[in-house]
């Protein structure tokens, strides 16, 4: 069954329908009927996928422009799966946290939904693709939805910040696109797939070239330092579904290309850029968590402390250890449900006082036990508690960068303590203490908003203490991807045998 | 020999008038200039076995071209001498650098070719020059040639709209002029009669001669003000015959209809 | 005596040990999701949780005793945690056990106790929720068969503990002091988290089993690594110098909490790791040992001296925490002759400690919730239970003759004289303030006159908060005589920690031991002169320099706060400023930078068609030229 | 001789030129274009003839009849300006800037 096209058949297909409903209630029950298909779908694939199968399953493959090589090619491997499930799994939930979202301004409400089923739709796609130019077009054409979700519906600045996210993002993709059309050419394969391409740029200097291309690219969209400037303020304009859209799933395409792009096709252009990369992200797992403590904006504050843990995600990548990288691939779904509970709970607290200062808030807890308690946890999980998802995550990205890189783990284990002190801060600033005037009759999480929040907290209490079945999905793709990046290095192998 | 003779007279004669026509400060002189390195071409297209271009050129280059460009001389004012004070910086220092560079190093460029006595077209004209025109015109270039001349409809077509006004008003009937023209007899006193012909007293029918006034004293309003200044010079031709104090100018304003 | 093999599951309530954690732990999830609706009978059941996790631990206990000693560890694996680094098991084995005990037993007491103690708080359900949760995290932490789990505990703990100490968040202080203690307490966890690496990239593994058995072949510089970062997650856990400055702030949580997480049982978790890596990283001696025992020595000086001098009874009693644990943390740095001692100081201190907090308490609650100690006062008349139980306490802490504390810091201090000398008498003055510290406490309480609030009409607690008491109470008295003598609990731990291979004799009567109670009955006779007879003044005193020095926590907080605060806003400030201006600056800059140029270069386009034209045939110039120039090259 | 009449070219050519860029009235400026173009017919038909080929003089006819088009709508654009701005100077149209 052609189950990923299926999925991005159905999201696209209710977009459309969604676009042409008149009754805006209407649409957006319709939206969440579509997701929830998608994400019961999107479960069945996942059951029969076989761990220990080949490596990628669920392939189709279609010519599309056979003049190039180009193929309508998806197929997914256990990395890619999570992602997707990560995407399917956060659709609806953003969709009933974004409810009311549209509402605030004149612009239109079915659009709004409509433009995050095609999103979802583009998400899949990007995370299926396994042709390099059908990749880069999913990874382009995923900014659309996401420029008109900050700049029509979201903040004060959303234009500024739209269009920032928006140059940012082309930016890398433009390099992209110069590096895959080269690749395709030095490569001399005829082909753009992947699977076809690992291995084919055998020359050291073409390969770091290529690398940069790939890797400017990602590292704007993961966002790793210096290039995250642009996060905190689309993350911070956009409405709170988007945003949990875009810092849970569209900027994992960052880490997720670095993994499967950067590592395969340029084995030893990434052993040679490993130094500089660990380095930029370890500065960016203290500096995001240092630069966090200092937010006056709630939103802002959370878009900082993704900037350290996407810090963790990228040393884990290129750590290119087992662990490190499965544990990489396990924090970027942890990291979407997690960050995803943080800024979804933000966003009902924004809603309720009409600010997104921190000063505006406080004792917040005593008349919002609720919001106050799963807010707690969704933080918790952020300043990863063992016991809650993110822990394992980051153990196993700090345990598997330790093995080979004992210096970087150190310094980025102290992101441990900074997050510790930028949660709880803001924790006690909002919730604790006397409560604020401006928050006495604040009312506690509704039902749809405990439906929201509900199933993300189950997740990430759950995930914390099982993640043995992410984990057993994870671990063979992980595998081949180290094989495939060791076999063509015979330097690292020879580095690894001492 | 003939031809190097002809050759150096025409040359000399046309880059004077080119430069003539570049230089002078009135319109209507850079066209006769114009006309006259024109025409200077034609007589070298006929030299070099193109008759039939040189006819052409005196036809619709001579011919067409200059009419039009002095007709439309006429409408926009030929007493219009242009200030040759130059307003935008650095603009002719650079149009002469450009100019003399581009011409330095073309003539260099052409002169640094050695080129074989020319073929001639004596063999390929041998039906005549412009059957053996005709031939390529209208068998390769037809094409071309078709489409030359659905461009040129287009732009005597653009030209009428171009040239083409849309009337926002009434036409004014003949009644209404005059009507228009005693009222501003009565509120400025414009002399609401026809401008004066040539008077009794003529001694000139030309157009640039002013009437003569029953009286003997000239009438400015005679005469176009383009052609006014050959009035000084009738004043000064007659100040022999007229005790000057006796001829007074007629001072009558010009009225709106004056033109 | 090395440790013995670790042996599998023999099944039965071992098997099911993993319930001693799931019960309380499903405690708090009721009461947690069960909102307002558990209001009524919440509290009942966190108390029957505790008590059922606190029977299958007395099962698991006598189950143990069944087997000869070297068959007394037992590994209970439960599933596949992380798959490849660390599975969730549990170790049953004297010492695992031992805390279980003590835990659960002290543990359910307290909870009894705070039925009465927070029954006038509207969140009292919450209350218990957090105190399960606690509980189920803590006896992870002491049953966990790898360092994984056990982290997984050890920041349960954290988490349980920032939740109770600001479980009246509404007060800016109880929130703050919740914060400090979870950061302060990631500073520990950061070690402990390295040590981990090291553990699992020498090693390859984390149980606690495979580690010990591969930790000899290991260099002796990773082995000491690993010892002191695992000491700074102590020193963080266990409030140990430098790490200690969050325990006398912790005092803000509710004073039930305070004896069981802040006394009792979570402060000494830092003991329990030292005890439990002890066989492979602190053998007792080498460097990482040697800094244990000074770190011991360091902290247990300074709780003494912070509790001279504080008036708030809670505050005393943290101070004294803070030095008792020092205690335990020397004899943990002993090695295999220390460990016993460590073990059972903490035992018995977890009993009279915890005796001590409940019964502050219990004062408090006579007195509005008064903790100033200038403000009581001869409350014995009053408060008879209270009283005579406190005193217990009171005895047995500073080793009263025949009392728990008597036995188990004479132990300590005997062992540390022949390991140490200089140690061993520092650990004798120790003793002596104690006999200062805690002697002016109970005569500032207890003795003398009134010096109450107006309004206050002190009253004895309700039996469900006397009963607990007067259990606590009988434990000092009995627990350090049953542990030592006959170097008891020494033999039953040897299977797990290693013992040495000749049991120390207990001697009624050493010079040392003489020497300690001498000191210690001159401490108690300076603070009688000091408080008993003479007035207390009901506003502290200006005091000398080293009373100043002694209140502001030696200085604890000011140096923090200049070393790491200051310096940390400064730098959070300059990272604001540096990513508003510098990256964010430098792109927006760049933005601006291409806007200026082009509104610059706009300019050029004049509108005059002559100016472009010449444009054009500079160009047209410059191609010819060009041209020119190829064509002869 | 073809050199001469090539240099010939190149000088009117040149002349025109420079007339285009210094010039402001429109009018005058259309006859420097004029002038310009016949240079260009010079240089074609000397090479025609230089060649022998004829197809120099096609091109020079179409460049007259282009010419001839040129200067129709030209001068129509000249004066349906001059009819709204009293002026034929090139620098007053000079809106469309910046």
């Amino acid at each position: 069954m052609p189950w990923l096209s299926i999925l991005m058949g159905v999201s696209v297909l209710g977009a459309l329908g969604v676009a042409f409903v008149k009754n805006d209630k209407l649409a957006k029950q319709a939206t969440l009927a579509v997701s929830l298909v998608v994400m019961v779908l999107t479960i069945v694939m996942t059951v029969q996928f076989s761990p220990n199968g080949d490596r990628f399953q669920f392939a189709e493959t279609y010519d599309w422009i056979p003049a190039f090589g180009v193929h309508y090619a998806v197929a997914v491997d256990g990395v890619a799966l999570v992602l997707i499930l990560l995407s399917a799994i956060l659709v609806p939930i953003v969709v009933l946290a974004s409810w009311h979202d549209a509402e605030a301004g004149k612009r239109s409400v079915r659009t709004y939904f409509a433009l995050l089923l095609v999103l979802e739709a583009m998400m899949i796609g990007v995370f299926a693709a396994t042709d390099v130019f059908l990749f880069y077009v999913f990874f382009e054409a995923m900014l659309i939805p996401m420029y008109f979700m900050i700049g029509s519906y979201g903040g004060a600045q959303r234009s500024y910040a739209a269009v920032k996210f928006l140059l940012y993002s082309l930016f890398g993709g433009l390099l992209m696109l110069v590096a895959v059309i080269a690749l395709y050419v030095v490569a001399d394969k005829g082909t753009f797939l992947f699977p076809q391409l690992i291995g084919a740029i055998t020359d050291p200097t073409t390969q770091k070239w290529l690398f940069l291309g790939f890797f400017i690219a990602f590292a704007i969209k993961a966002p790793l330092w210096p290039f995250h400037t642009w996060l905190p303020d689309a993350a911070a304009q956009a409405p709170a579904g988007a945003a949990v859209l875009l810092v849970g799933v569209l900027d994992k395409v960052g880490t997720y290309g670095m993994l499967r792009f950067c590592l395969e096709l340029f084995p030893e252009a990434s052993a040679w850029a490993t130094p500089v990369v660990m380095t930029l992200a370890v500065i960016g797992i203290v500096y995001g968590a240092v630069v966090a403590i200092g937010q006056t904006d709630i939103k802002r504050l959370i878009a900082y402390t993704s900037i350290s843990h996407f810090g963790f995600i990228a040393m884990g990548v290129f750590a290119m250890t087992q662990n490190s990288m499965t544990g990489s691939a396990l924090y970027m779904v942890n990291h979407g449900f997690s960050t995803g509970a943080l800024f979804l709970i933000a966003g009902f607290l924004i809603y309720r006082r009409g600010s997104h200062f921190i000063a505006d808030y406080g004792g917040v807890q005593k008349v919002a036990p609720i919001l106050a308690g799963t807010f707690l946890v969704a933080g918790l999980s952020g300043l990863s508690l063992p016991g809650l998802s993110p822990f394992v995550s980051e153990f196993l990205v700090l345990v598997g960068t330790f093995e080979k890189h004992a210096v970087f783990a150190v310094i980025a284990a102290t992101g441990v303590v900074l997050a510790a002190i930028y949660i709880l801060w803001m924790y006690q600033r909002t919730m604790n203490g006397p409560t604020a005037e401006s928050v006495q009759t604040m009312p506690d999480l509704n039902s749809r908003e405990r439906w929201v929040v509900g199933p993300l907290v189950a997740l990430i209490i759950v995930l914390g203490f099982f993640p043995k079945p992410l984990l057993d999905v994870i671990n063979p793709s992980v595998k081949e991807t180290v094989t495939n990046v060791s076999v063509t290095t015979p330097a690292a192998v020879a580095k690894e045998g001492q | 020999m003939g031809e190097t003779v002809t050759f150096w007279v025409l040359a000399v004669a046309s880059v004077a008038a080119a430069l003539g026509l570049v230089f002078s400060r009135k319109a209507v002189y850079s066209a006769l200039m114009l006309g006259v390195v024109m025409l200077s071409l034609a007589v070298l297209y006929a030299v070099q076995d193109a008759p039939f271009l040189a006819a052409v050129q005196i036809i619709v280059y001579t011919g067409a071209v200059m009419m039009l460009f002095l007709f439309v001389l006429m409408l926009v004012g030929v007493d219009s001498s242009d200030s040759l004070v130059e307003t935008l910086r650095g603009q002719r220092f650079w149009a002469f650098l450009a100019g003399l560079g581009f011409a330095v190093l073309l003539a260099l460029g052409f002169g640094n070719v050695v080129f074989a006595a020319p073929t001639g077209l004596a063999a390929v004209n041998q039906a005549g020059n412009v059957p053996s025109l005709a031939e390529a015109i209208f068998t390769r270039y037809v094409f071309a040639f078709e489409v030359t001349s659905a461009l040129l409809i287009t732009a005597a077509l653009g030209a009428m709209v171009l040239a083409h006004r849309e009337r926002a008003e009434a036409k004014a009937t003949q009644k209404d002029l005059s009507r228009a023209r005693f009222v501003a007899f009565g509120e400025t006193g414009a002399n609401p009669a026809s401008l004066p012909g040539p008077g009794t007293y003529a001694r000139h029918n030309a157009i640039d001669m002013p009437a003569l006034l029953p009286d003997g004293s000239i009438s400015q309003l005679s005469v176009n003000r383009h052609l006014a200044r050959h009035t000084e010079e009738l004043l000064e031709e007659r100040s022999g015959e007229l005790d000057a104090s006796e001829t007074p100018v007629a001072e009558i304003t010009e009225g709106e209809n004056s033109k | 005596m090395e440790p013995a093999e670790i042996l599998s599951n023999p099944g039965g309530a071992i098997g099911v040990g993993w319930l001693m954690i799931v019960l309380p732990l499903l405690g708090a999830a009721v009461l947690l999701l069960g909102g307002r609706r558990t209001d009524k009978w919440g509290h009942y059941f966190g108390v029957l949780m505790a008590l059922a996790s606190f029977v299958v631990a007395a099962l698991v206990f006598f189950q143990l005793l069944g087997f000869a000693p070297g068959e007394r560890r037992r590994g209970v694996s439960l599933y596949e945690f992380i798959p490849g680094v660390a599975d969730m098991g549990l170790l049953i084995d004297p010492l695992s056990v031992s805390f279980a005990l003590l835990i659960t037993g002290v543990g359910s007491l307290i909870h009894i106790y705070s039925i009465g103690y927070m029954s006038h708080d509207h969140d009292r359900r919450r209350f218990f929720a957090y105190l399960n949760l606690f509980v189920a995290a803590m006896l992870l932490l002491v049953l966990a068969d790898n360092y994984v789990a056990l982290f997984v505990g050890w920041e349960g703990v954290g988490l349980a503990s920032y939740l109770l100490i600001g479980f009246w968040q509404f007060k800016p202080t109880a929130a703050t002091a919740a914060k400090k203690a979870f950061v302060v307490n990631r500073v520990g966890d950061f070690g402990l988290l390295v040590a981990i690496f090291i553990m699992f990239t020498s090693f390859g593994s984390v149980a606690f089993g495979e580690v010990f058995a591969k930790a000899g072949a290991e260099s002796q510089g990773t082995i000491t690594a690993i010892g002191l970062l695992l000491l700074l997650g102590a020193c963080g856990k266990s409030a140990q110098l430098p790490l200690q400055s969050w325990l006398l702030d912790a005092m803000e949580g509710p004073t039930p909490v305070s004896a069981l997480i802040h006394a009792a049982t979570m402060v000494t978790a830092g003991v329990y790791l030292v005890v439990r890596s002890g066989a492979a990283f602190f053998p007792g001696e080498g460097t990482a040992s040697l800094v244990v025992t000074i770190v011991g020595v360091a902290t247990l000086l300074a709780g003494a001296i912070i509790g001279t001098a504080k008036d708030d009874i809670k505050k005393a009693l943290a101070g004294s925490t803070m030095s008792q644990i020092g205690y335990m943390m020397l004899a943990a740095g002993l090695g295999p002759v220390g460990y016993a001692f460590a073990i059972a100081h903490l035992i018995s201190h977890g009993f009279f400690k915890a005796n001590l907090f409940l019964g502050a308490g219990s004062v408090m609650h006579a007195m509005n919730d008064q903790v100033d100690m200038r403000k009581y006062g001869g409350l014995r008349k009053y408060l008879p239970i209270t009283f005579i139980t406190f005193f217990i306490g009171y005895l047995a802490i500073i080793g009263f003759p025949l009392l728990s504390g008597y036995f188990t810091k004479d132990g300590i201090i005997e062992t540390t004289m022949e390991h140490n000398a200089i140690l061993g008498w520092l650990a004798v003055v120790g003793a002596g303030i104690t006999g200062f510290y805690m002697s002016r406490l109970v005569f500032m309480t207890f003795f003398g006159k009134a010096r109450w609030d107006e309004g206050v009409k002190p009253h004895e607690s309700p039996a469900v908060m006397t009963w607990p008491l007067i259990l606590l109470a009988i434990g000092s008295v009995v627990l350090g005589a049953f542990l030592i003598v006959g170097n008891r609990l020494m033999i039953f731990l040897g299977p797990a920690v290693g013992r040495p291979e000749e049991l120390p004799e207990f001697h009624a009567v050493s010079p040392v031991g003489l020497a300690t109670l001498a000191l210690v009955a001159l401490g108690a006779a300076y603070a009688w002169l000091k408080y008993g007879r003479q007035e207390v003044p009901a506003v502290a005193p200006r005091g000398s320099v080293l009373t100043t020095f002694a209140r502001r926590d030696l200085y604890g907080d000011a140096l923090n706060e200049a070393l790491f605060m200051r310096p940390g806003q400064w730098l959070t400030r300059l990272a604001v400023w540096f990513d508003n201006r510098g990256i964010d600056g430098l792109v927006n800059g760049l933005a601006a930078g291409i806007g200026g140029t082009s509104g610059r270069l706009r300019r050029i386009q004049t509108g005059y068609v002559r100016s472009y034209a010449l444009s054009i045939f500079v160009g047209a110039a410059i191609l010819a030229g060009a041209w020119f120039v190829v064509g002869t090259l | 001789m073809t050199t001469h009449y090539l240099i010939l070219s190149a000088l009117l050519f040149a002349i025109g030129g420079i007339g285009v860029l210094i010039r402001r009235n429109a009018i005058v400026v259309f006859m420097c274009v004029e002038l310009m173009l016949n240079a260009c017919n010079l240089a074609f038909v000397t090479f025609a003839r230089q060649h022998g080929n004829i197809e120099g003089q096609v091109i020079a006819f179409f460049v007259m009849i282009v010419a001839a088009a040129e200067v129709v709508v030209g001068l129509a654009i000249i004066v349906t300006i001059f009819r709204t701005r009293r002026s034929a100077s090139v620098d007053d149209a000079s809106l469309l800037k910046y």
